[in-house]
């Protein structure tokens, strides 16, 4: 799950990270009320679930009231990456010295929280991963010890290289590494951290993904969620325990397992097919997922045949065929479904959809080839 | 021979008298799994399928010199139940459980290896050493006795891949599903080094997915170290970017952890990558074909 | 650092501990208003510093309000071991089927806290020690990884056998581990918790002492202190850097280190002498300190000799030469004083000392020795 | 020979620049202690008594190859020092600093424990291998080069000691101050364990005090394992029960820690137990004279 900037800002000043003053508009007024406040040089910007919005002019500086209207005026609105701009955040402008970053991040490979530090700060980490991988700091925390003192300064002090600046710096890493921990952050930027002329470290920027598995334990943070249309469906069909994806093909798929849902959407692509979605019914016999399912699928005007790929282990086929016979007489339809069922009570699955009288395939590239082929008929009709 | 599980292995169950742990208990006990515990606070006394239920994995393993776990206790209880095996004596724990915060698993990993407990999973379907041992929700019927080994971070991918080595009569030695979560316990690189010392298994196949860079590791170790052939397949090669598919494995982001590095990473390293599942057999006899000329 | 049970009730109910409503009470006509709000049975408890206060008749249990004011008339007032009752809690008295206990220490052989529990509560725990060792389940907490589900569940199942009742005690294991690491605890027991017929799960009586070393960062604990007479010039004294413990003898001591400082007294009183106070001035080099010593020990009136026995290492002996000669110039007076200096700069400490015309010592034994001798003189002038 | 440390010992001062740190930089120095660095955040690149000064003990290691430290930083900040040196590489770590809160100390030990550093103290006055090299506070002008080991839990009650020993030209292999602190580092056990090993080592002083029962396992351990005769004292035989005096270690409560509980588990291991510290010559001659009879 990922939130706003306003919302990192937010969290950066409950944990006592120093964010310069902010105020978050829908409307010019707004943006005249806060400027007005606010009384000093800001900085506008959009609040959109997008990257490379300065690049697009989504952050514009303005050193009066009238140019943070204007600002305001020109963002608020706007499209960026498709994303309509409805909220900007007008921040006290800060004048800055120097920009670092700081993050933490999940790491596969120690298989614990990797702190990243860079004097290379106001940039895409990305990017300066790749032209100068020499000016990444990292470290690997021992998650039984967290981030210790000594380690935050020497971090610190590779980038400050001044105690005053450094004992700035310190609980700032360690309040982010806490904040991080205790809201079951996967991500947690500070880009750009920065150093003012009169010597004060402030964070400017920020940017957090969460951990879905954990909004379990974590309300303040799920109270956070703002989805768009697409995440919302996708949060939808999560709360029916399915994985839904939207593609932009017209074969739905209905398949259990990441893995093979993967690959039954690249063995579509390979066979010339052009899958409507990713669908994951996940690990559970639960019939009333694959009504879920299909409802979700059939939602989608652009399906012209559904391929449904099970191979049972922890699912059983018989629970998908009874799901499925369900589901279809519920929502009436004519688009042509291929069904393969292998695995735990596939003879049974089977079974009761042939006396369903529901057509059944023996593997999955025969499924693909046939679901391609109805796809196009069902186009020609 | 086999890795990790055989017919000697001694499964405890832990979280047996959920709906899913009593399910899957019947069955791998059917299947000639040795179950001799399952745990469940409060239970103990009781018995599932005639296997012994205990309160504690510690009062399981003193009566039964249970030796490995599965989980499938809800996804935020896992953490505390894997270290409770761990605490308990158990050597091999299989993290069935879907779901389990990665945080909960960065905690773990260091007490694991601390205490010496090898770690499958979480989110993974488990393993199998064929007409031996069957330990998680695999579909036991699909795998046959043989000599190839196959490590996968999907699960009923895993069984579409086994089914067609099955029906093209390539047995296999041990499967092993290691789940598709970002942080996860054994990994490629720890189970290829078991296949390459154990004696039975002629060649490997390894199933990727996108995301992460264990599969570019994996084909790094397979240059230097190993001396059996791999095949492998990568499971999400048309996925849009930036979208999270399933797993937690599943995701792409900012140009690494695609299906082209990866390809691109095993090609270096000799290893043919399969177009689509049903062409595993087939470049798995080549390569055994060209190993023993 | 101690605190009385009330405060303990207070901090465990800050840490979601169940505990049964109490009122604190200083006078009579408090214990029956908190009689009255209460309205119901009560236990009207002396808190004072001491053990044994039920023994003493400290706590008492009241049906009727009546019984609670003549409960409270009996206990406010009264002397239990040398402490005044200045204040007695009621506490609504819950119902009780079974008392267990539960306890966290610092231990030193695991180096790490165990927890204690046992079916045996209401009880000195060190009773139980001693008469039924086995009915005390220990457990050594590793302090990276906390007090886990499983090993508190294990625990609880051990005391209640009943998942029900479980389910209450785990949590409060848990909450009391947390409580404990948190505050820089040294002990924390819950000494009865109690199971009602009911099957609730209550703290009904706690003890809490604290790590006087983390008192730094321990605000709110430092807040709860209630030092006595004694102990507040022993805290003046801590405050000065020094470790002042007054005994019942005539023999004044003023040493470094407190292995010495203790050698010290034991030496006196292998030769006949005896020990005025224990007074350790530490391990630093600070003239001030050796003033504020000597302004202690001749501020008890039960002083007839002065043995200062200093071994330098990082205490400097020419610093406390100084030290001294500034205190008498400050404070005058007749009581014999024999001076041994041993160690870093003794040559400059014995020449300023001499100078000033103050009687030195070669070796601990033979001050030891002299100040028992000048003592007697003293007494018989 | 001696134990720990020794001329060829490589110490770094944590928190040089501070008013003892400096003061006992200098002092070991001069002392002949080979001191090739000190740490001090933000000082990097000074220089205390001709001693380079790091910004922190990663630098200082790699810059001069230090293996030792001995920490003179406040005791708000000595835990996180104690690990920096040990993250940094340092083998054995001598922490000065007193009033360390106890569960800083209980969570630093583990840590230790992995990285495989030892540790003395905290709150204690170091140690010395005699003519060699001085680690701490003590004051190296009572110390004399010989063949009796000394550990203690005191700090000025060991000089007292070691002045006696010296005066009856019984020189030393190597003092150590453990300290009073109720967790601290290496105790009598470990340290008896490396007399026992060193050949040098003819007999060892064991000076102890009222609290605890590390004494008592002491003296089981010299009862079980030690060939070299040991002779001990008890500090605070006359102490009050319930008062702490000074030390955290100096609390007798509820019958356990008592010095005659101490005093008997010695005569039970045959260890004789001295009634002042100027006794104490004369004991360990007489088990000396006992042994090479």
């Amino acid at each position: 799950m990922k939130i706003h900037e306003y919302q990192a800002r937010e969290l950066f000043r409950q944990y006592g990270i120093p964010v310069p003053e902010d105020v978050l508009c829908h409307t010019i007024e707004e943006v005249e009320q806060a400027a007005r406040k606010l009384n000093r040089m800001v900085v506008v910007k959009a609040q959109v679930h997008a990257g490379g919005r300065g690049k697009a002019g989504g952050v514009k500086l303005a050193r009066t009231i009238d140019d943070a209207i204007a600002a305001g005026k020109k963002i608020l609105g706007m499209d960026i990456k498709g994303y309509t701009v409805e909220k900007v955040l007008v921040a006290d402008a800060v004048e800055i010295d120097k920009e670092f970053y700081v993050g933490l991040i999940n790491d596969r490979n120690t298989k614990s929280v990797t702190l990243m530090a860079s004097s290379e700060g106001g940039v895409e980490i990305e990017e300066v991963a790749k032209n100068s991988p020499e000016k990444i700091i990292k470290l690997s925390i021992d998650p039984l010890v967290g981030l210790l003192d000594f380690q935050a300064r020497d971090i610190a002090m590779q980038l400050f290289g001044n105690m005053q600046h450094v004992r700035q710096a310190v609980p700032i890493l360690k309040k982010l590494y806490k904040l991080y921990v205790e809201t079951d952050s996967s991500l947690a930027e500070i880009n750009p951290l920065v150093l003012t002329p009169d010597g004060q470290v402030y964070a400017i920027d920020g940017k957090m993904n969460f951990d879905d598995n954990a909004l379990f334990r974590q309300p303040q943070i799920l109270a956070l969620r703002e989805p768009d249309e697409d995440e919302k469906k996708e949060i939808a069909a999560n709360e029916k325990g399915l994985s839904y994806i939207k593609l932009d093909g017209d074969i739905g798929c209905m398949v259990n397992g990441a893995g093979l849902a993967m690959a039954t959407i690249d063995m579509i692509k390979l066979y010339g097919g052009s899958p409507a979605n990713f669908l994951d019914i996940g690990g559970s016999s639960n019939p009333q997922k694959v009504i879920d399912a299909m409802t979700i699928l059939l939602g989608d005007s652009n399906v012209k045949a559904v391929m449904i790929n099970i191979f049972g282990g922890i699912t059983r086929c018989d629970d998908v065929a009874r799901g499925l016979i369900s589901a279809l007489n519920v929502i009436k339809t004519d688009i042509p479904i291929v069904v393969r069922l292998s695995g735990t009570n596939a003879e049974e699955g089977l079974t009761l959809l042939k006396q369903a009288g529901l057509p059944t395939v023996g593997s999955m590239s025969e499924a693909a080839r046939q679901a391609i082929e109805l796809s196009k008929a069902y186009v020609q009709k | 021979m086999s890795i990790l599980i055989n017919k000697n292995t001694k499964l405890l169950v832990q979280g047996i008298t959920g709906r899913d742990g009593q399910f899957h208990a019947k069955r791998m006990k059917a299947y000639g799994t040795n179950v001799v515990a399952g745990v469940s606070p409060g239970k103990g006394g009781e018995q599932i399928d005639g296997i012994p239920v205990f309160n504690s994995v510690a009062e399981a393993v003193k009566a039964t010199g249970a030796d490995t776990s599965v989980i499938f206790v809800p996804a935020n209880f896992a953490a505390d139940a894997i270290l409770e095996a761990s605490y308990g004596g158990i050597k091999l724990v299989i993290a069935i459980s879907e779901g389990v915060p990665v945080q909960d698993m960065i905690k773990v990993t260091p007490i694991l290896k601390k205490n010496g407990t090898k770690l499958i999973g979480p989110n993974c379907p488990g393993l199998i050493t064929p007409e031996e041992s069957l330990i998680g929700i695999l579909p036991g019927m699909i795998f046959k006795k043989g000599n190839i080994g196959l490590i996968s971070r999907s699960g009923t991918l895993t069984y579409e891949v086994v089914n067609q080595l099955t029906l093209s009569d390539m047995g296999q030695t041990t499967c092993v599903g290691i789940g598709g979560d970002p942080i996860a316990g054994l990994y490629y690189i720890d189970l290829l080094e078991m296949y390459e010392n154990d004696p039975e298994t002629k060649a490997i196949v390894l199933i990727g997915e996108i995301g992460g860079d264990a599969e570019e590791q994996a084909a790094q170790y397979i240059a230097e170290k190993m001396t059996k052939p791999v095949v492998a397949f990568i499971a999400g090669q048309t996925a849009p970017p930036g979208k999270r598919m399933g797993h937690a494995g599943a995701i792409i982001s900012s140009g690494s952890g695609t299906a082209e590095e990866k390809i691109a990473a095993f090609a270096k390293a000799g290893v043919p990558v399969a177009k689509e599942p049903a062409e595993i057999p087939r470049l798995l006899q080549e390569k055994l074909a060209f190993a023993t000329r």
